[in-house]
């Protein structure tokens, strides 16, 4: 079983972005989990969402401690927030920053696993024109990790959105997707 | 003694009463301690005894009358209070009986 | 003999007290819409009196349409869900839904689901008939008590003088509440003045939407009179200008019985036992909130 | 889809004629679904949002009455507030389902799950079924109104769902096809003469008072019927298996045959309980089993008597405090296995209160203490508080 955490803010649109990862992982022929931080929404507070990704029914229903990966949203986030507790020490991050993984090192808050770095928001506020980059960033995920497939994530999106947007994000998740995989 | 009105057969599965109007069979007049007795020699078939009546107990006969249901007139006395010619007096239960003068 | 014509929905054998005003609110108000009805009765002395623990034993129901009882509080929401029902099922036409409750079932305990049916414009007739207390548990206050009226929760003793809410008012306005909410209809009516009631029930049959009909009932039994009385006391709590029957009608306030000359309200109040403490203070208090009142209705 | 999707979704292929409610967290969006369904024309019935979760039952009870299917959802405050009207929907045998995203009473003040309001309406009269997965609590709202309107039953059924566990947790849910579900669960027909319909062609006066000479055979008549729903979830669940190919019983024995150890429990925790089950029997080979209690009313005595019959000892973990005397679950189990002869050791679990997370480390321990208690014959403590932060109340009570 893979457990993945995102970290955001309200209104940045995580607990999306874990509902997409997981109807992704159900188009790949897995099973999957997906729920957020529960308590109140309000927009601009940091929050938490997760997805379970398993080749056999995820029936677990307790919370995520030790996470295989750590999606973070929003990198100022990880200045007063742990955002690597617990990730397993094989586990990765993925974080939207226009920053190296080498300069995010050297600020020192992120002090185990193997870091990713998209520049999400740039690439959403240009291909999307907002800099909601909850999708962008699943785009990086799939090129990070192989745990779901590109086209997989695709296919949620326009599930999900109309298909004009779902266009314009799925171009979004396209561009990060090839950044990451350089 | 009367038989049981429910049975295991009529019995529902919750408290309903099947039985509109059912209340004819309730003879209420035997709560009555006073009666009303109309003087048709006085009455002038206003009628406002049979709407005032909280007991749905005067009616106009089909010769034009007014009459006292005793089965369900509880004696309050307002068809004699509001009576105008006061033609209907209310007497004691137990000095006369209902049937005597009607 | 005939006990129940033909369109009687209330018939003979209920097991109201003697003299009882509530009964007869009943009595014309239901009568007057004929049998394509269901009707919510709240828990109170009518529905004790038709449909009652005393009823069941025999099924000695008092009522010729089908009648459902739920709770205390709950008319409002049970007929807004009725109406939903009905709607759902495409078998609202024609038929009246009508909710019956006394004062403390509608001003008090109530009024929230009430309110909330009002509010949601629900298609319903709702008779409150006033006994100005919690006659059923016997003789208690409730928020449309009169000013100053003993009850025996509102008794008067060396330091109490009977029901006391402040500032002063004669007693909480339900009617004009219902008002508030701007449905189609409200209106007042009296037992001593069944023709004027009935015209205001057919008249709220034949709108849509939520309708409240506010009516005075003396209890002989709580209010401390002759059972012979009712119909006296209620007449006279007209005519002193104590009750006022009017109907608004999209707004629009209509008097439906002008008084040339109101009769001093202590002929109303001196044949209850309930005011038989009160002084000519508060007597005058009772006499100038009731000339306010008038003042307010646009009358002397 | 969520858990609130999935029920949303079901209450709209069951035909409901009205939906009735309030919203309160983490209920909200099953009555958001309805009323965009309703608004959109997905769903032919009338919303109307109630002034309070009381006037929402009041509603359900008035359209129930009047012959129309009818859906609504609360929890916590909300079902508490409708608690009288609770008891006037089983007593007039009205066949309304609710969903109940299960979540904490005040005070504390908290939107988190536990099972405390169900429990206090446990004993209304109205069937209880507790989910483990959002599939179940789609596939249990459709089952309810079959089980709820059988005639057999006639009294309402609350479909219980952990609140935000399971309520705000998307999952693959299988939704079956319209006219599949139509032919499963045909139209609500009341039947006039058997109970409360208010149809002015047919007068009766329903719900009024009822002395006392005849008040306990109406009690008995709802026990007979709580009794007879365990025949007629049997019989529905059967047909939903052989119609949809999913199937869940009154309980559902996992691995409990060769278990000495068995956990009773309901809700999420049962998914959980599960999974650590497996892995303690692969990586310690301990005999360990899990009960899922599916329905809780009516509690299906037999089948937990047969399902722990082999057992040597019973851990259940209630979600819920029964405070003076010890949690519910465990009472009722007791109950059921008191008299069948069988004398497995019981130990009594409270865990997950208020959202408190109940982990697979917490359900490791039950597992533990009950091997420990199936070995000596002995239970160590007569209640424990499974996740209890101890340095904050001081030691075990």
């Amino acid at each position: 079983m893979r457990e993945i955490r995102f970290h955001g803010r309200g209104g940045q649109g995580a607990v999306v972005a874990s509902e997409i990862l997981a109807d992704a992982a159900m188009r790949d022929g897995k099973y999957s989990q997906s729920f957020p931080t529960f308590g109140p929404e309000r927009r601009g507070a940091p929050l938490m969402a997760f997805t379970r990704i398993d080749a056999k029914p995820v029936r677990v229903r307790s919370q995520i401690y030790e996470p295989d990966y750590v999606i973070v949203l929003d990198a100022s986030l990880s200045q007063s927030q742990d955002v690597t507790n617990g990730l397993k020490p094989d586990g990765a991050v993925i974080m939207n920053t226009p920053l190296t993984p080498e300069k995010v090192k050297e600020a020192g808050k992120l002090p185990k696993g193997k870091i990713y770095c998209i520049d999400a928001s740039s690439i959403a506020m240009k291909t999307i024109g907002s800099s909601i980059a909850n999708t962008v960033v699943l785009g990086a995920f799939s090129a990070a990790t192989r745990e779901v497939e590109l086209q997989s994530l695709f296919e949620a999106v326009k599930n999900r959105f109309s298909a004009a947007v779902a266009e314009r994000n799925i171009q979004a998740m396209k561009e990060a997707y090839d950044a990451v995989k350089g | 003694m009367s038989k049981p009105y429910w049975t295991k057969e009529n019995f529902p599965i919750t408290p309903i009463i099947r039985n509109p109007a059912g209340s004819l069979a309730f003879k209420c007049g035997l709560w009555r301690t006073t009666t009303p007795i109309i003087d048709s020699q006085k009455c002038t078939k206003c009628g406002l005894c049979e709407v005032y009546c909280p007991d749905e107990a005067v009616h106009k006969s089909e010769k034009g009358v007014f009459e006292i249901n005793y089965d369900y007139c509880k004696g309050c006395g307002i068809c004699a209070n509001e009576c105008p010619p006061k033609a209907i007096r209310m007497v004691a239960e137990v000095e006369e009986s209902c049937t005597s003068e009607s | 003999m005939t006990v129940a014509g033909e369109e009687s929905v209330l018939v003979a054998g209920h097991r109201a007290c003697p003299g009882c005003g509530g009964i007869l609110a009943l009595k014309y108000a239901l009568n007057a819409l004929g049998r394509n009805m269901i009707v919510h009765v709240a828990t109170s002395c009518m529905e004790v009196s038709i449909m009652g623990g005393g009823v069941f034993p025999r099924g000695e129901y008092a009522l010729t349409v089908p009648s459902l009882h739920t709770a205390f509080e709950t008319s409002g929401a049970v007929v807004s869900g009725m109406d939903a029902g009905l709607k759902a099922l495409g078998k609202r036409e024609g038929v009246n839904l009508v909710a019956i409750a006394g004062d403390g079932g509608t001003a008090d305990i109530g009024l929230q689901t009430l309110s909330g049916a009002a509010e949601r414009g629900h298609d319903f007739i709702y008779i409150c008939y006033d006994n100005e207390a919690y006659m059923n548990t016997g003789n208690q206050r409730s928020g449309t008590t009169t000013l100053f009226a003993a009850t025996t929760t509102s008794p008067v003793g060396a330091k109490k003088r009977g029901e006391q809410h402040l500032p002063l008012r004669l007693k909480k306005d339900m009617p004009a509440i219902m008002a508030a909410h701007g449905i189609p209809y409200v209106a007042t009516g009296s037992v001593a003045y069944p023709g004027d009631l009935v015209r205001k029930v057919k008249k709220a049959a034949a709108i849509h939407g939520p309708r409240y009909i506010h009516i005075h009932a003396p209890c002989p039994t709580g209010w401390g009179f002759p059972e012979s009385k009712t119909i006296e006391v209620a007449r006279l709590a007209v005519q002193t200008g104590s009750w006022v029957l009017y109907e608004i009608e999209d707004g629009e306030l209509n008097v439906t019985l002008k008084l040339p000359q109101r009769r001093p309200l202590k002929e109303y109040l001196s044949m209850q036992k309930r005011f038989r403490h009160l002084n000519e203070t508060e007597l005058s208090q009772i006499q100038q909130l009731v000339d306010r009142k008038w003042t307010e209705l646009g009358l002397q | 889809m969520s858990g609130n999707r999935a029920v949303a979704e079901a209450a709209k292929l069951a035909k409901v004629n009205v939906v009735s409610a309030y919203p309160i967290t983490p209920q909200t969006s099953i009555v958001e679904y309805l009323s965009e369904f309703v608004a959109n024309g997905e769903l032919a019935a009338e919303f109307v949002q109630a002034e309070s979760e009381f006037g929402a039952m009041s509603a359900c009870i008035g359209a129930s009455s009047v012959g129309a299917r009818v859906f609504t959802a609360t929890c916590s405050q909300g079902l508490a507030l409708m608690h009288e009207l609770n008891y006037v929907a089983a007593g007039l045998r009205l066949p309304i389902v609710m969903a109940v995203t299960n979540r904490q009473l005040s005070q504390p003040l908290g939107m988190w799950c536990d099972h405390s309001d169900a429990m206090g309406e446990r004993d209304s009269g109205w069937i209880q079924i507790y989910v483990e997965s959002c599939q179940e609590a789609f596939d249990t709202v459709i089952q309810a109104f079959k089980i709820s309107e059988d005639r057999e039953v006639l009294l309402p059924t609350m479909v219980c769902l952990d609140g935000f566990i399971l309520s705000h947790t998307s999952e693959p849910v299988d939704v079956p096809d319209s006219q599949i579900i139509q032919d499963f669960l045909p139209p609500y027909k009341p039947d006039s003469e058997y109970h409360t319909l208010l149809d002015v062609q047919k007068p009766l006066a329903a719900g009024g008072g009822c002395p006392p000479a005849f008040t306990m055979e109406f009690d008995y008549k709802k026990y007979e019927a709580q009794e007879n729903a365990k025949e007629v979830i049997r019989k529905v669940d059967t047909e939903f298996g052989d119609t949809f190919g999913r199937r869940y019983g009154l309980v559902e024995a996992y691995r409990c045959e060769d278990a000495d150890v068995i956990l009773a429990g309901m809700g999420t925790m049962i998914g959980t309980a599960k999974e650590v089950a497996d892995k303690l029997r692969q990586e310690k080979g301990w005999p360990v089993g899990v009960l899922k209690l599916r329905s809780y009313r009516p509690f299906p005595k037999e089948d937990v008597a047969r399902a722990t019959a082999g057992s040597k000892a019973l851990a259940v973990v209630s979600r819920a405090v029964s405070y003076g005397v010890g949690a519910p679950v465990y009472s009722d189990v007791a109950a059921a296995i008191s008299n069948s002869g069988q004398k497995p050791v019981l130990l009594n679990f409270i865990a997950g209160m208020g959202g408190r997370d109940v982990t697979q480390k917490n359900i490791a321990q039950v597992f533990e203490q009950g091997l420990k208690a199936a070995q000596t014959g002995e239970v160590q403590s007569e209640i424990e508080w499974v996740g209890l932060n101890k340095n904050l109340v001081g030691a075990s009570p």
